[in-house]
């Protein structure tokens, strides 16, 4: 049960909130080709290592927002720190 | 009555004057209170406890504590008890388990003879034929071989379970003289504290030392527990840590459950588990009186039982020494006393229920019962390695110790070096108050941050720097295995015979050795035969010990029961407040994710059948509704829904579905406009939450400069449907303020009024079941009220209550599809049937451009009705959709039951495109295997395809 | 069976137990070579498959299987061990049924026991929609001759007696679809089959060995990656070897390698967890798998009951395991069967798993030419091991790719076309 | 177009308000815990960006809470969202005074909400048990509001101590009502409370 630091609610369990994952991009929809469309849909980075992904804080203030995590190690910091 | 019991020794923990009533397979004895199992036995004169796995050797006391893979006993209906550390209860029935047909006499022991046979993976090797014979024999003879106790699940049920929660600034695990000296210095630096101890009392090693000792133990227990800053938690184990320092603490023995869970956040974790001694390796090193100096000191010292008569001791450190002396003290003879670090060795032990002749180094043999070993130690780094750390092997010390730790976790003790009890004390003391610092000062952040907090005051904590002296690592002669070979792994029987041969086949990285031998595997799970394994195979590679590394320590440190896991289950269940109701009047309950509703009442065709005859009322709470308000709930909804919502006006309300972002049909519902900036939306009972949370999304991360509020009131407003043709006539009787009549009140239209005597009711005139019908959502403190009162007016009009499964039935004949039912999980927009509802000129919308694809593309199954030209005939939900006589697959049967209505049996199916057209002819392949054929329908309403009856 | 193999037997067995003389060797410590004909990075079951098929079906045997650890210490060496071929989709159904048709010859065909028990797998319906889904599978199977049924609850006590069927518990035991081929298998010795079997065979397998970087040449992107390009060769923490083809069969670490040959992937990283309890008497004679209650369990031989769930939530690449895990595990595994709650959990473990959108693999040829991708085999690539070996050596041999892999290629991913998989393999068991 | 401001739900009828708790009041022997059901309260959640005069008038952070002259008690339930009790049926005149410059909505929810009170020496050990938010002194004061799990139920709650005695108010969704209580009910029992018959958490 890692901590996520909320930066409303403050640390919390992760278990109180819901991972979004990465950080996408929605293309415009409306001038998106099916291509980049699809890779916005499906493709990650999905690396070893900082990665800066959405969480929401389901069981606390009930915001999106996003912090860094170190796939490798789960630490996470702000993601206003990099 | 016990024989081997000894005078009252000084810190014995037994009280004499407590006399506990037990039987050992079915045989009377007796022990004392603070006796466990195994000292009431020992004491008894009891020496064999159990029989080996694999080979069924006689096995006796060992460790004399939790680690002891020697005694695993049934208690009742308790499968694999620790007898070394299971504390006496009078009346407890203890049995040797896993023993056929008793454990004197094992047939299973015939396989010693064929032994040379059975070495390691013999298994995978053999057994392959002929073929069946794996399947039909060997593998049921395997599986009669597999250990442990019996499980009596048809008796045996979920108990009392409990857990909590715990927030300590500092967690120590091990309450030896330097976790005790961590626990009271870093209560004295500020820090709420929370010690775990193991055994059912403070000390550690303390315990069975010296006058010295207790007298050091003494004061430190004393100190410990007059500290109100520290929560003191004997008999419970830290089971593991997990990332940011969330641990388990498992506490046995609380009077409201026999083991409970305690999940705590701890800012620093000290870790003070001391050392586990460990087993040397040699011929007949797991026979009978073959024990380690813990143990004995243990049994003499703690219960007073004196373990032998006659002792070959060999030593290669001061406890293995201190156990001369408590030998001495107790009475019993020293044979010979060999010291290891001389090059003094044991080469074998002869004997079958006991020691009985002794080979030494020397090549003398001497005749004794009880062989003591003192020979080394393994680190329990398991919390450390939970943490990151990889701890290193140092070979002047013979042990692994901590290697890189993360800050907010520390040790002290044995496990990082030797030292007097003064300097242990010391250490730990220096180590606790570094943790305090760390601790406290992520106190002071996680106030600064956490918006209920009071904000801390006063200086922040600095010092986190480790200025601790270490502690002093002895040398230690790199003890394992003498000439002859012996047992390893006393839980798997793993030889180091066993470890020598898997090497030299190509398991020869500790990893593959392990699970080709199942070396660690067993319960012991390496506490006593990680060094040994590690030290066999450097031997075997001639490789350094430091590179050969360890086997994976995983929670949980000492297992834990699935009841203490468990807990309480929390299964939260959602009631409307109308399901008291529902209940009291027969209904049978519907388990709907979280929601319990009404399945039916007795006989849903009945209740369905009233519905299109006189009027019928269902509970519809589920449905999620989502109050929404501003002046951009328009643009929020153009993008959700794939239809358009721009002419919605004031007091209408229209249907939408909605998509994800690829296209797939993700729920639907109506929504309708209240006030000019306020809906109400409605969504799928199983969506609701996942809906709400999307809204959320975009609201914040896509579209931040929308003004949207939505809050989520399915809860708060109770859902009723008054269905039928007379359900008109029914609310003219109870609603005031609102015009019913047709025309002023259109199908599609939302008004306020008071129904009942309630107001601030929303009345929307919809329906799933395809009759006239309105949707009354009444504040929930009111719900019952309104419930009874259509109930009592509409006595007249024939009003029964429906249920799940008629309104199922209903919706079906209409021909209205499910999400999730009749769609699926790649069901895209134009195979739901949506056609025109859909609007690809948005310039926004959910998945638009997946939709745009989709509707370009031709080979996309369809929903479709379907009617069986056998009336009678209802196929199954999912029922296949076959080509003719084939096996080609062309669709499937999605939603079926028979009508009421008609008098025939209807359905909703997928199906290729190629069957959609009104008229195809569809096979469908029923469970008992006949194909049957059905028709394709021109529209999906089965019933009034026109809606004359909702439009009245 | 492999060429030059020494051959096991139970006479073999007693011939070693009566002069104690040491078994050979199942595989070498090679020196690697600095080419070869193709490099399979991964020495889990799959990169170990698809080394042995190329061999042995198709004569390459100039082949290195490069490992960052030990052989199978992946998904390979840590997973459940759940094999079955009731699948929701036709091309599942196809594809599964002729792994579970190797897998009930591999003893024979690699000469090395593994133990393939067919004890019969029952996945539990605590709703009704769980029960039409079961049924919805039960039909499609039944169409291409897979032996699965609906059961209902009194079948279901026969099957595993220690269920509680009654009524009125939390999570009702409605029915199960039952598929008696299904079963469980020593996950190890197929790691160890194929590993030797390849060994005998020629392939190197190269231990300790991790592969840096992928090299490529003429692709759009940096250093001549991504598409267009074609491979050249690996980078690893032993220098670096050439090779015209590379696959990768690295499962939780695919994401990292595909990167490095500039093919992105559809995929997250996303840790699978499990347990086994202390040993107990054999009581449980099936697998059991609850996909409301997200947990599954059987019980090896050894009397162990194994557990596993979904995957976790949270994407990581650590493997350290989590409480709540077992936690939950406990509580559902105690509402299917309450009389088990004495029992003891030993030890928790954790593997990575290569989720995809569709829980549906990405097999074959990709836009970069020579490099071949395994992947995306989240929590079910055990039981497709052998076929994905047999079907990836024949897609690098014929540089085609296979038939049966056809409908799991990553063109589906630009092409819309997902596998509709993910509702029925949730739970993936 | 004017943008009119929704007021809720104004009038109360006399018809009795049903609580979803059908249990009565549970608590120990000795007095270390009780648990009361507290549905009734009027509770109306007002959305104030930031920079509205609402949000100013209401004037408590995110997380605190404050009692004002009027006895209506305003908790900071999330950003730029509060929530204020008052004696049961006044949710007009909560909502009467809110000033709707700007984007501000205030909705009652008395109907939304089931709502429990917790209070006694051992309240914080009971929540503990069923709560994983930290609730020490410094972390959870009295007047601290937050939002979190309660046995696996998202919940608002709020540190109100009565009389020197921890006493924490705990409102959820509710139709999780009956549930929540009875797991509260259960979890006292550590303490010494016996359940009356009928409650159960399952
Ligand atoms: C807990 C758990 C339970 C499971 N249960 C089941 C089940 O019951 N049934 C089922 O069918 N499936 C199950 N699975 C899934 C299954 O285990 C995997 O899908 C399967 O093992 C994948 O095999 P693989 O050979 O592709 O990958 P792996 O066995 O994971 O092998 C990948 C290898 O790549 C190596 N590697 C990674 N990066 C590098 C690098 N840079 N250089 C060199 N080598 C590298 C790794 O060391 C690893 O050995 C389970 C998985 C887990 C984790
Ligand atoms: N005389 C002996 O038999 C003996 C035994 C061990 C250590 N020693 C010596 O004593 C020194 C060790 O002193 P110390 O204070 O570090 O250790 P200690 O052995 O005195 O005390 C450690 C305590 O930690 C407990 N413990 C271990 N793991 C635990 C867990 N996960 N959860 C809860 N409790 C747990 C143990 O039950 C033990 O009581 C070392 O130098 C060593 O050489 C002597
Ligand atoms: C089917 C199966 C059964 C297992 N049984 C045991 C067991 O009886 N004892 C044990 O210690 N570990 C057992 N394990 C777990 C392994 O010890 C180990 O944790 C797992 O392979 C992951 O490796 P790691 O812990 O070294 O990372 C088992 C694993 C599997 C896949
Ligand atoms: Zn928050």
């Amino acid at each position: 049960m890692i901590v996520v630091n909320c930066p409303h609610c403050g640390p919390r369990n992760s278990s109180d909130l819901r991972p979004c994952g990465e950080v996408t991009t929605r293309p415009d929809p409306a001038t998106a080709s099916l291509s980049e469309w699809r890779t916005y849909l499906y493709l990650r980075e999905n690396p070893a290592g900082w990665v800066t992904e959405t969480w929401y804080c389901r069981s606390g203030c009930r915001r999106y927002f996003t912090i860094e995590r170190n796939t490798a190690t789960n630490e996470t910091r702000s993601s206003e720190a990099s | 009555m016990n024989p081997n019991r000894l005078p009252v020794r000084p810190g014995e923990v037994i009280d004499r004057e407590t006399s506990l009533a037990f039987t050992w397979n079915g045989r009377p004895h007796t022990g004392h209170r603070g006796d466990t199992i195994a000292s009431a036995l020992a004491a008894d004169g009891v020496d064999v406890f159990a029989r080996s796995m694999k080979y069924k050797r006689r096995r006796g006391i060992m460790t004399a504590d939790h680690w002891d893979p020697n005694l695993f006993v049934q208690v009742g209906d308790e499968p694999n008890v620790r007898a070394g550390s299971r504390r006496l209860v009078a009346g407890m029935e203890v049995s040797a388990q896993n023993v056929w047909p008793n454990l004197r006499f094992d047939i299973g022991a015939a396989n010693q003879l064929v032994g040379r046979f059975l070495s390691s993976g013999f298994y995978y090797k053999t057994f392959m034929r002929p073929k069946w014979l794996w399947h039909h024999l060997y593998q049921k003879v395997l599986r009669k071989f597999a250990p442990g106790g019996r499980i009596h699940w048809e008796t045996s049920t979920h108990g009392a379970y409990d857990k909590r929660y715990a927030h300590p600034d500092v967690l120590v695990a091990g309450g030896g003289p330097a976790g005790m000296g961590a626990a009271i210095a870093a209560a004295e630096a500020g820090a709420s504290v929370m010690l775990v101890e193991h055994e059912p009392d403070l000390g550690g090693h303390l315990r069975w030392g010296d006058a010295d000792d207790l007298a050091v133990l003494a004061d430190l227990a004393a100190a410990v527990e007059s500290h109100p800053g520290i929560e003191v938690l004997v008999d419970s184990t830290v089971t593991g840590r997990y990332d940011h320092n969330w641990i388990a603490v498992m506490q046995r023995s609380h009077e409201i459950a026999p083991e409970r869970l305690i999940k705590a956040r701890a800012g620093s974790l000290v870790v003070a588990p001391g050392l586990i001694e460990r087993p040397y390796v040699f011929a007949g090193n797991d026979t009978p009186g073959v024990m380690l100096s813990g143990a004995v000191r243990r049994l003499i010292n703690l219960w007073a039982v004196r373990p032998g008569t006659r002792a070959v001791v060999l030593s290669a450190n001061p406890e293995g020494d201190a156990a001369i002396a408590d030998l001495e003290a107790a009475g019993v003879e020293i044979v010979a006393a060999l010291d290891a670090r001389a090059g003094e060795d044991i080469v074998e032990v002869e004997g079958r229920g006991r020691v009985g002749n002794v080979v030494l180094g020397d090549g003398r043999t001497v005749s004794a019962d009880l062989v003591v070993i003192g020979t080394g130690w393994t680190a329990p780094t398991s919390l450390l390695n939970m943490a990151g750390d990889r701890p290193v092997y140092d070979p002047t010390a013979a042990r692994y110790f901590p290697n890189q730790l993360p800050d907010d976790v520390l040790a002290t003790g044995g496990i990082t070096g030797n030292g007097t009890t003064a300097e242990l004390v010391e250490h730990g003391r220096a180590t606790g108050t570094l943790a305090a610092n760390r601790a406290l000062r992520n106190r002071h952040d996680r106030r600064s941050s956490t918006a209920r907090a009071r904000s801390p005051e006063g200086p922040i904590p600095e010092s986190l720097h480790d200025t601790r002296a270490s502690l002093a690592r002895t040398p230690h002669p790199e003890c394992y295995r003498s000439s002859s070979h012996g047992m390893v792994d006393f839980s798997e029987d793993v030889s180091s015979k066993d470890l020598v041969q898997a090497s030299r086949e190509g398991f020869d990285s500790i990893e593959l050795m392990k699970r080709y031998t199942t070396v660690t595997m067993g319960p012991s799970q390496g506490k006593l035969e990680t060094v040994n394994a590690a030290a066999v195979l450097a031997e075997t590679r001639s490789m350094d010990m430091v590179d050969i590394g360890t086997t994976v320590w995983r929670p949980p440190f000492a297992p834990i029961s699935l009841g203490a896991l468990a807990g309480r289950i929390f299964e939260p269940i959602r009631r409307s407040a109308l399901q008291d109701w529902h209940e009291d009047h027969g209904a049978s309950p519907l388990l709907a994710g979280q929601w319990v509703r009404p399945d039916h009442y007795g006989d849903p065709v009945a209740e369905a059948r009233n519905v299109r005859e006189n009027v019928g009322i269902i509970d519809v709470t589920p449905l999620g509704k989502l109050d929404l308000r501003g002046p951009d709930v328009t643009k929020l909804l153009e993008l959700v829904y794939v239809n358009r919502w721009q002419k919605l006006d004031v007091g209408r309300v229209r249907y939408g579905t909605m998509v994800a972002e690829d296209g797939v049909v993700s729920d639907d519902g109506v929504t309708g406009r209240l006030g000019e900036d306020h809906y109400l939306m409605t969504t799928t009972s199983s969506g609701a939450g996942a809906i709400w949370e999307m809204l959320e999304d975009y609201l914040q991360t896509y579209r931040p400069d929308w003004n949207v509020h939505v809050t989520a009131v399915t809860g708060g407003l109770t859902s009723i449907n008054v269905a039928g043709p007379r359900c008109r006539e029914l609310l003219l009787r109870l609603v005031e303020g609102v015009d019913l009549s047709p025309d002023a009140f259109p199908y599609f239209h939302v008004r306020r009024g008071t129904v009942a005597g309630v107001p601030d009711c929303i009345i929307w005139r919809i329906g799933f079941t395809g009759e006239l019908s309105y949707e009354v959502h009444v504040p929930s403190g009111h719900a019952l009220h309104v419930w009874e009162s259509l109930l009592a007016n509409g006595e007249d009009l024939g009003i029964m209550p429906f249920g799940v499964e008629s309104q199922r039935i209903l919706r079906l004949e209409k021909g209205h599809y499910i999400v999730g039912q009749d769609t699926d999980g790649l069901t895209k927009a134009p195979s739901a049937g949506l056609g025109g509802l859909v609007k690809l000129d948005k310039p926004d919308t959910l998945g638009l451009p997946e939709l745009r694809a989709a509707y370009a593309r031709t080979d996309l199954p369809i929903l479709v009705a379907i009617q069986t030209d056998d009336p009678e005939v209802v196929p199954m939900e999912a029922d296949q959709i076959v080509d003719g006589d084939s096996n080609r697959i062309l669709g499937r049967i999605t939603s079926s039951r028979m009508s009421p209505t008609l008098g025939r049996s209807v359905c909703l199916g997928q199906v290729d495109p190629s069957l959609a057209a009104a008229g195809s002819k569809v096979t469908i392949l029923l469970i008992d295997g006949r194909r049957i054929l059905g028709t394709v329908q021109e529209h999906h309403a089965h019933v009034d395809p026109e809606g004359v009856r909702q439009n009245a | 069976m492999a060429r030059h193999g020494y051959k096991y037997s139970a006479g073999k067995l007693i011939r070693h137990g009566l002069t104690r003389g040491d078994w050979p060797r199942m595989w070498r410590r090679p020196e690697a070579r600095s080419s070869y004909d193709v490099v399979i990075i991964g020495g889990g079951l799959h990169g170990l498959a698809t080394a042995y098929y190329l061999a042995h079906n198709h004569g390459m045997t100039n082949i290195a299987v490069v490992d960052k650890g030990y052989l199978g210490g992946g998904g390979s060496g840590r997973n459940t061990a759940i094999v079955r071929s009731n699948y929701l989709t036709p091309e599942g159904v196809a594809f599964y049924d002729r792994s579970l048709d190797l897998y009930n010859s591999m003893a024979q065909d690699l000469n090395l026991n593994v133990m393939f028990s067919r004890r019969g797998h029952l996945t539990l319906a605590h709703t009704d929609s769980a029960l039409r889904t079961m049924h919805w599978r039960a039909e499609v199977n039944k169409l291409q001759g897979i032996d699965s049924s609906v059961i209902d609850p009194q079948e279901v006590k026969k099957q595993a007696p220690s269920l509680d069927v009654s009524a009125d518990t939390r999570y009702p035991i409605l029915g199960a679809l039952f598929h008696p081929p299904g079963g469980i298998v020593r996950h190890d010795a197929v790691v160890w089959g194929y590993a030797r079997a390849a060994d005998h065979l020629g392939v190197h397998m190269l231990q300790e060995t991790e592969v840096l970087d992928i090299l490529c040449e003429g692709g759009e992107g940096p250093d001549g990656k991504g598409a267009g390009g074609r491979v050249t060769g690996v980078r690893t923490s032993r220098g670096d070897i050439s090779a015209p083809a590379v696959v990768n069969c690295t499962a939780g670490w695919a994401s990292l390698i595909s990167n490095m040959a500039g093919v992105p992937l559809p995929i997250t990283t996303h840790p699978l967890q499990a347990a086994v309890t202390e040993p107990c008497k054999v009581f449980l004679p099936t697998v059991v798998v609850s996909g409301s209650l997200h947990v599954y369990v059987s019980q090896t031989d050894r009397g162990e009951l194994v557990f596993g769930a979904s995957v976790d939530p949270v994407g990581t690449y650590r493997v350290n395991g989590t409480l709540e895990f077992t936690e939950e595990l406990a509580g559902h595994v105690l509402e299917l069967m309450p009389g088990i709650s004495k029992m003891r959990l030993l030890r928790q473990w954790s593997g990575l798993c290569d989720m995809t959108p569709d829980y549906s693999p990405v097999m074959g040829t990709t836009q970069v030419d020579g490099y071949f991708v395994d992947v995306g085999w989240g929590t079910y690539g055990f039981k497709a091991g052998p076929v994905a070996g047999e079907t990836m050596a024949e897609t690098i041999a014929t540089g085609r790719d296979a038939d049966l892999i056809a409908p799991f290629t990553i063109s589906r991913f630009t092409e819309g076309d997902l596998v509709g998989e993910k509702g029925a393999a949730a739970v993936g068991h | 177009m004017p943008t009119s401001i929704p007021r809720g739900y104004v009038r109360m009828p006399d018809i009795e308000f049903q609580s979803p708790i059908s249990h009565g009041p549970i608590s120990t022997p000795d007095g270390s815990v009780s648990i009361e059901d507290e549905t009734s309260t009027t509770k109306v959640v007002v959305r104030a960006a930031a920079g509205t005069a609402a949000a100013a008038d209401l004037g408590v952070p995110y997380g605190q809470s404050r009692l004002r002259a009027d006895g209506t008690l305003v908790c900071g339930t999330r950003p730029d969202e509060w929530t204020l009790f008052a004696a049961a049926g006044r949710a007009a005149e909560v909502i009467a005074p809110v000033d709707t410059d700007g984007f501000v909505n205030a909705i009652d929810i008395t109907h939304g909400r089931a709502m429990m009170r917790v209070s006694g020496p051992k309240a914080t050990a009971l929540l503990a048990k069923v709560c994983n938010i930290d609730l020490a002194d410094d972390m959870t004061p009295d007047g601290a509001v937050f939002s979190g799990s309660v046995a696996k139920v998202t919940c608002d709650l709020l540190r109100a101590d009565r009389a020197g005695e921890a006493s924490y108010l705990i409102s959820c969704e509710r139709s999780f009502g009956s549930y929540l209580f009875a797991a509260l009910a259960d979890a006292s029992t550590e303490f010494g409370a016996s359940l009356p018959a009928g409650l159960s958490i399952h």
